[in-house]
C-alpha cells in the first residue's frame, strides 16, 4: 500500500476516535485547487509531446465510456438496490465522472512500480468528468418522465427540475444553461483543462520554473488532502448505515466491475499496462467535487448523502486500499 | 434618533444555494443582503463545514416586509424540500429607509 | 404569511466551549443550531482570534422561550464564571414552527 | 428569568473600518463588540471579500439605546458618505445588565 | 510571453465566463504574503554582498522618481482627464507607488532571457512603495485647499480629511499619525522591509536552509497569485466602463511614459540592462495592495473603483503582456 | 542565532508597532499542522531503523521527567509566587510539557552545527506532551480538596471541575472521559503520533516521495510559523504587566532550572551530545497548543492568560534566543 494511504487511514482513524482534528477549510480547498491545476498541467506538458490524431481515438473511447456506465449502475440501483429514480441516476452520475485524486494516487502507483504509462491520461481525467454526470441528469429527467404520466409535458421533453416550473426559481431553458454553466464551468474542470492548456502552450521548458511548486510538492499535498479525506470519509459513515447494506456492496462491487470494463477499453485503444491500469481506475473511481456540486442542483431532490456516502464512504477508500492493486492485476492479464 | 422599521430575514442553508438566494432575493426587490459561511445542524443533520458540499452560508436581508414575505415564501416552496435550510424574521429599524 | 413567535438565543464566546455548548443544548431541546467564526472585545479583553485560544464563536439558537431560557440559565451557571461570553435574546418569527 | 432590554446595533461596512469602528464604539462607552467577517451587495454593489479592498465585516453592538443612537449617528456622519456602509438597530434583552 | 501570465488568463477566462472558481481568501493573503517576503528575502541576500555607498545614489533616484511621478500624473487626470481633486491625487498615487507582481514578473522575464541585473533591485520595491503615496495625498490636501478658499484653515496647511475636523472620527494631528502609521506599518511594507532586513543579517548561508520553501516555490506561487489576480482583475472590468474611455486611454498610456522615465533614470544612474528594465517596469507599474489600503483611509473621498479599476483592470494586465517586453526593448535602446 | 528567530523578532516589532499584519487564521493552523505531522514523520523514519529496546528505557525517562516537573514548578508557584492553586497547576502543566516549535529551532540549531543526534528524538516530543499536563491537572484537583476540607467528598478521590457536579455541564465520570479525549486526541498528539506511525511504517524509501513537502520545506515554514508567533508572543506581554514581577523571574528561571535536569537525565540515559542538548531543550520549553487546549477544559477555573502570558511571552523568546545556546552549553560540559 502507498504510504498516501496511511494518511487516509489517520484521517479516518481520528475521526472515528472523534478526535479535534480538523483541517481549515481554506486549506482544503487550496489542496484541492492545487492537485487539479498540477495534474492539469502534468498532462498538458505531455501532451505537447504527442500528435493528437494518436490521443483522439482513445480520448474518444474515454468519453464514451464515461457517458456509458452509468446507464449499467442505473438499472442496479433502481432494480436491485429499489432506489428512488433520482437517487438511482444521482449515484450513477457520481460512478460515470471520476475521482480526481484516486486518478492521483493511481498515478503515485504507477509510478512507484516505474510501469509506463500514457502521460498524457490526466487529458482523460479532464474528459471524463462531464460525459457521467449529463447522462446521469438526462436519465433522471427522462424516466421521471415515464413515471407521471399525468404530467402535462410531452413525453421526449426532457426536462430539468421535473414538473413545477419554478423549481429552482427558473424555467427550463434557464436551468438547462445554469446546469451547463454548473458542469462546464465548475471548479474541477476550469482547473483541469485551464492547466492542461497552460502546460500544453508553455510545454516543458516554459513549466520547468514552476516544478518546485507543482511538481516536487505533488506527493506531499496529496497526501495531506488524503488525510482531509479520511476525516471527511469516516463522518459519512453513518449515512450509509441509515442507506442499508446494499449500497455497501454496491460500492465495492460497482468500481470491480467497472475497472473490468475500464481496462478493456484501454487495452482495446492501445494503451500500455501502465495506461490500461490508469483507465480502470477511472472507470472505477466515483466523482466527488465535480458531480455532487452539478447534482445538487440539477437534481436537488436525490439525497446527497446517499450518493456521497457511497461513494467517499466506501467505493473511495475502497480503490485506495484494495482497488488499484487489483485492477493493475486486471491489466497485467489483459496485457499478458 | 428617527428610525423607520424594517423587516430582518434571515436564511440560513447549503451554500450550493448562494447564487439563487442572491438571485431571488434582487427579484423580489430587495436592495441589499450580506452572507456569512456558517456552520450547525437542524432537522437534517450536522453541517460541519467539513468540505464542498457540507458548508452553510448565513444570509440577511433588511428590507420591507412585504418583500421580506414574498422572499421567504418563494424560498421556502422552492429549496425547502431538498435543501437544509431555515429562516425566520425579526424586527429591525434603520435610520436611511431609502437604503433598504 | 403565517408566522410563529419564537425566542432567538445569541451565545458569544471561546470558541473551546464550542462541543459543550452544542451538547448542552440539543440537551434541553433545541432542534437546531447555527455557529459562525468571529473576534471581538468584551469585559474580558480583546479576543482577535490570532491563535487557538484566542478564537471566538456566535452560536445562534431558535427555539421556545421556555428552552431559551432553560439554556441561557444553565450556560451562566455553568461557563460565565470561567470563560469570555455574552448571551442575548431576541424575538424572531418562524413559518415552519415545528422546526423550532 | 429576568432579563433587560437593550440596543443590538450591527453595522456592516469596509473591512478598513474596522479599527476606527472598534475605537468609535469604545469611544462612545459600549462595552463590548463582536466581528465577523462578511460578504455582500447593497447601494455600492457587490462585495465578494475576493482581495482586500473587497472584504466586508459586520459588527455587532450590545448597549443602552443611548449610546447605540449616538454610536449610529457618529457613523453615518463620519462614514457613510464615503464608505459602503449599512446599519440596523435591534431590540434585545441581556440577563446580565451590567456587562453590556 | 512567460507561462506565468497564462495563469492570469486563465483567471481572467474563467471570471468573464462567470465560473464558480474562486481562491479562498486565505489563500490569497498567504500567497501575498509569502510574495513579499520571499521577495524581500531575496533582495536582502543581494544586499550583504553590495557596499551601501554604491546602492545608495541609485536609491535615492529610485525614491525620488517615485515622488515625482505622481506629479506628472496629477495634471493629466485633473485636466484632460476632468476627473476630481481627491480622485486625480487618488490615481496618481497608485501610479507613483509599484507593483510588487509586475515586479515579480518582470523578474522571472528578466532571469529567462539571462540578463544581468543589480540583484539587490528588491530594495527598490520597498523604497518605490511609499513616496508616491505620501505625495498623492499631500497633493489632494494641498489642492483642495485652493478650491476650497471660504475654509478656516491657513492656506499652506495641508490638512487631512479636509475641512471637518472629525473626518474619520479624529483631530488632524491623529490623521496624520493614522496614516504615517497605516502606510510605513502596513502589511506590504512591513513584510517587505523585513524580508530585506532578515536576508540582509542572515546573509546566503542562512537563508540557504529555507530557500526551499521562499526560493524553489517562488515561480509557482507567483503563477496562482496571478489566477487569482486575473480573478480579481475581470471583476473590475464593470468599474470601468463606467468609467468611461479616459482612464482606459491612461492605463496604457500613463505605464508607458512612465517607464520612459523610469529607464533613462535608470539608465543615468549605472543600473546594467536588467536593472534598467526593472527600473522602467517598477516606474511603469501601478500599486494595488499598500496604495488602495492606505489611501481609502487618507482620501475616503476618492471612489476607490477608478484608482483600482485602472490599475488592475487596465495598466497591470498591460504591463504583463505587452508593457514588460516593450519595458526590455526601451532598455536595450537605451543600453545600445 | 538561527535566522529562523529573525522571524520571530520581526512578528514582535510587527506588533508592538501595531502594524496591521496579520496572518490568515487558516495559515496559522495550517502552519501547525503542516509542523506536527513533519517533525513526527522525521521522527517516525528514523524509529524504523533503530531496535525499540535500545530506545524503550530513554523514553520511559523521558516520559517520567515530564511528569516529576510540574511537581517541581507548582510549589514554586504556589508558595513563592503566592498564586493560586488551580493557577500554579496549570502553570506547573505548561511547563511539564513541551513546545513542538521550541524543538523544531533546537533542531535547526543541533543540525546547523553539525552535531549528532538520535534522530528518533521526535519521538520524544510525542511522549513529553501529554504526562506533565495530566499531573498538573491531578495536582490541581488533589490540594483543591485540602483546601475545601468541608466538601463532602472523600479526601482521596480526585475530582475534575472541583466540588460542583454541574461544572462543564457533566458529572466527574464523564468529566475525566471528556479530558482523557481532549488530550490524547487533541490536534497535536494525533498528528505527532500519527506522523511518527506512517513515518515508521512507511519508512524512508516511503517517505522519500514526499519529503519535497515535509522536509524540504521545514526551515521555510518554521520561519513563517515564528513570524505568526512573533506576532501572537507580543500581545502577550499586556497579560504579563498585569501579572506582575515573579512570572517574569519564573518564566526564565524555570527552562534554565529544568534545562540543568533534562540535560542531566539525557546524559544518564546515554544520549549523544545532540540528543542531550535536545531533551534540555524539551524540559526547558513549556507548551502553548497541545496544554492551552486541555487546560481551558480541565481546569476552567484557571486563568489562561498567566500561562500562556508567561509560556509564550517569556519562555518561548527565552528559549529562542538566549536558552538553546545556553543548554547546548551545559550538555557540552556534561559529555566533556
Ligand atoms: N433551531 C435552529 N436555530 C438556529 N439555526 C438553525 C436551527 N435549525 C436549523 N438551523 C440552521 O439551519 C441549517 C439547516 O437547517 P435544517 O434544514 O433544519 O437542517 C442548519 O444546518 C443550521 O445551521
Ligand atoms: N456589548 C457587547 N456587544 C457585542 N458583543 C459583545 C459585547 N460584550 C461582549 N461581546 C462578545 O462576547 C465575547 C465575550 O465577552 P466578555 O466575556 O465580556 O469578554 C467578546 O469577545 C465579544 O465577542
Ligand atoms: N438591505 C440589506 N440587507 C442586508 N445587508 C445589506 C443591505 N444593504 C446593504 N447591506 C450590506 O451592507 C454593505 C454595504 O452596503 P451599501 O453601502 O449599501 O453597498 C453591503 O455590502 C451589504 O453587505
Ligand atoms: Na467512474
Ligand atoms: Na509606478
Ligand atoms: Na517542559
Amino acid at each position: 500500500m502507498d504510504p498516501v494511504v496511511l494518511f487516509f487511514l489517520l484521517g479516518v482513524v481520528a475521526k472515528l476516535a472523534k478526535s479535534d482534528l480538523k483541517l481549515p477549510e481554506a486549506l482544503y480547498e487550496t489542496l484541492s485547487i492545487y492537485l487539479l491545476l498540477a495534474i492539469g498541467l502534468k498532462g498538458g506538458v505531455e501532451l505537447a509531446k504527442h500528435p493528437i490524431l494518436t490521443i483522439a481515438p482513445q480520448a474518444f473511447a474515454a468519453i464514451a465510456m464515461g457517458a456509458t456506465l452509468p446507464l449499467l449502475a442505473y438499472p442496479v440501483l433502481r432494480f436491485v438496490g429499489k432506489l428512488s429514480n433520482v437517487d438511482s441516476a444521482a449515484i450513477a452520475a457520481h460512478y460515470g465522472s471520476v475521482s480526481v485524486v484516486t486518478f492521483a494516487v493511481g498515478l503515485a502507483f504507477v509510478l512507484k512500480r516505474g510501469v509506463a504509462y500514457e502521460e498524457y491520461m490526466p487529458l482523460f481525467v479532464a474528459l471524463m468528468e462531464v460525459p457521467g454526470i449529463v447522462v446521469g441528469i438526462v436519465l433522471a429527467r427522462m424516466l421521471a418522465k415515464r413515471e407521471l404520466p399525468d404530467s402535462s409535458d410531452s413525453p421526449g421533453d426532457v426536462r430539468l427540475g421535473g414538473s413545477t416550473e419554478t423549481r429552482m426559481g427558473a424555467s427550463n431553458g434557464t436551468r438547462w444553461r445554469m446546469l451547463a454553466h454548473e458542469i462546464f464551468l465548475g471548479k474541477s474542470v476550469v482547473l483541469l483543462v485551464g492547466g492542461l492548456l497552460i502546460g500544453w502552450f508553455a510545454g516543458p521548458q516554459g513549466i520547468d520554473p514552476m516544478r518546485g511548486l507543482f511538481f516536487d510538492l505533488f506527493k506531499g499535498v496529496l497526501a495531506l488532502f488524503l488525510l482531509e479525506m479520511g476525516l471527511v470519509a469516516a463522518g459519512r459513515v453513518a449515512d450509509l448505515k441509515r442507506a442499508g447494506p446494499f449500497l455497501i456492496v454496491f460500492g465495492v462491487a460497482a468500481p470491480m466491475a467497472f475497472s473490468v470494463i475500464g481496462a478493456t477499453v484501454g487495452y482495446a485503444v492501445g494503451l500500455s499496462l501502465g495506461g490500461t491500469t490508469l483507465l480502470a481506475i477511472l472507470a472505477a473511481s466515483a466523482s466527488y467535487i465535480a458531480a455532487p456540486a452539478a447534482l445538487r442542483i440539477a437534481l436537488p431532490e436525490a439525497n446527497p448523502s446517499l450518493s456521497i456516502g457511497v461513494a467517499l464512504g466506501i467505493t473511495f477508500p475502497f480503490n485506495l486500499t484494495f482497488g488499484i492493486p487489483l485492477y493493475f492485476e486486471i491489466a497485467k492479464r489483459l496485457h499478458a | 434618533m428617527q428610525t423607520h422599521p424594517k423587516k430582518l430575514l434571515v436564511v440560513i442553508g447549503e451554500s450550493a444555494l448562494e447564487k439563487f438566494l442572491v438571485r431571488d432575493i434582487k427579484q423580489f426587490g430587495a436592495l441589499g443582503y450580506t452572507i456569512a459561511d456558517v456552520r450547525g445542524g437542524g432537522g437534517s443533520g450536522e453541517r460541519e463545514a467539513a468540505w464542498e458540499g457540507d458548508r452553510s452560508i448565513r444570509m440577511e436581508v433588511v428590507c420591507d416586509e412585504a418583500i421580506a414575505d414574498k422572499i421567504a415564501a418563494h424560498i421556502l416552496a422552492t429549496y425547502a424540500k431538498n435543501f437544509s435550510l431555515s429562516l425566520f424574521f425579526n424586527d429591525v429599524s434603520v435610520v436611511r429607509r431609502e437604503k433598504f
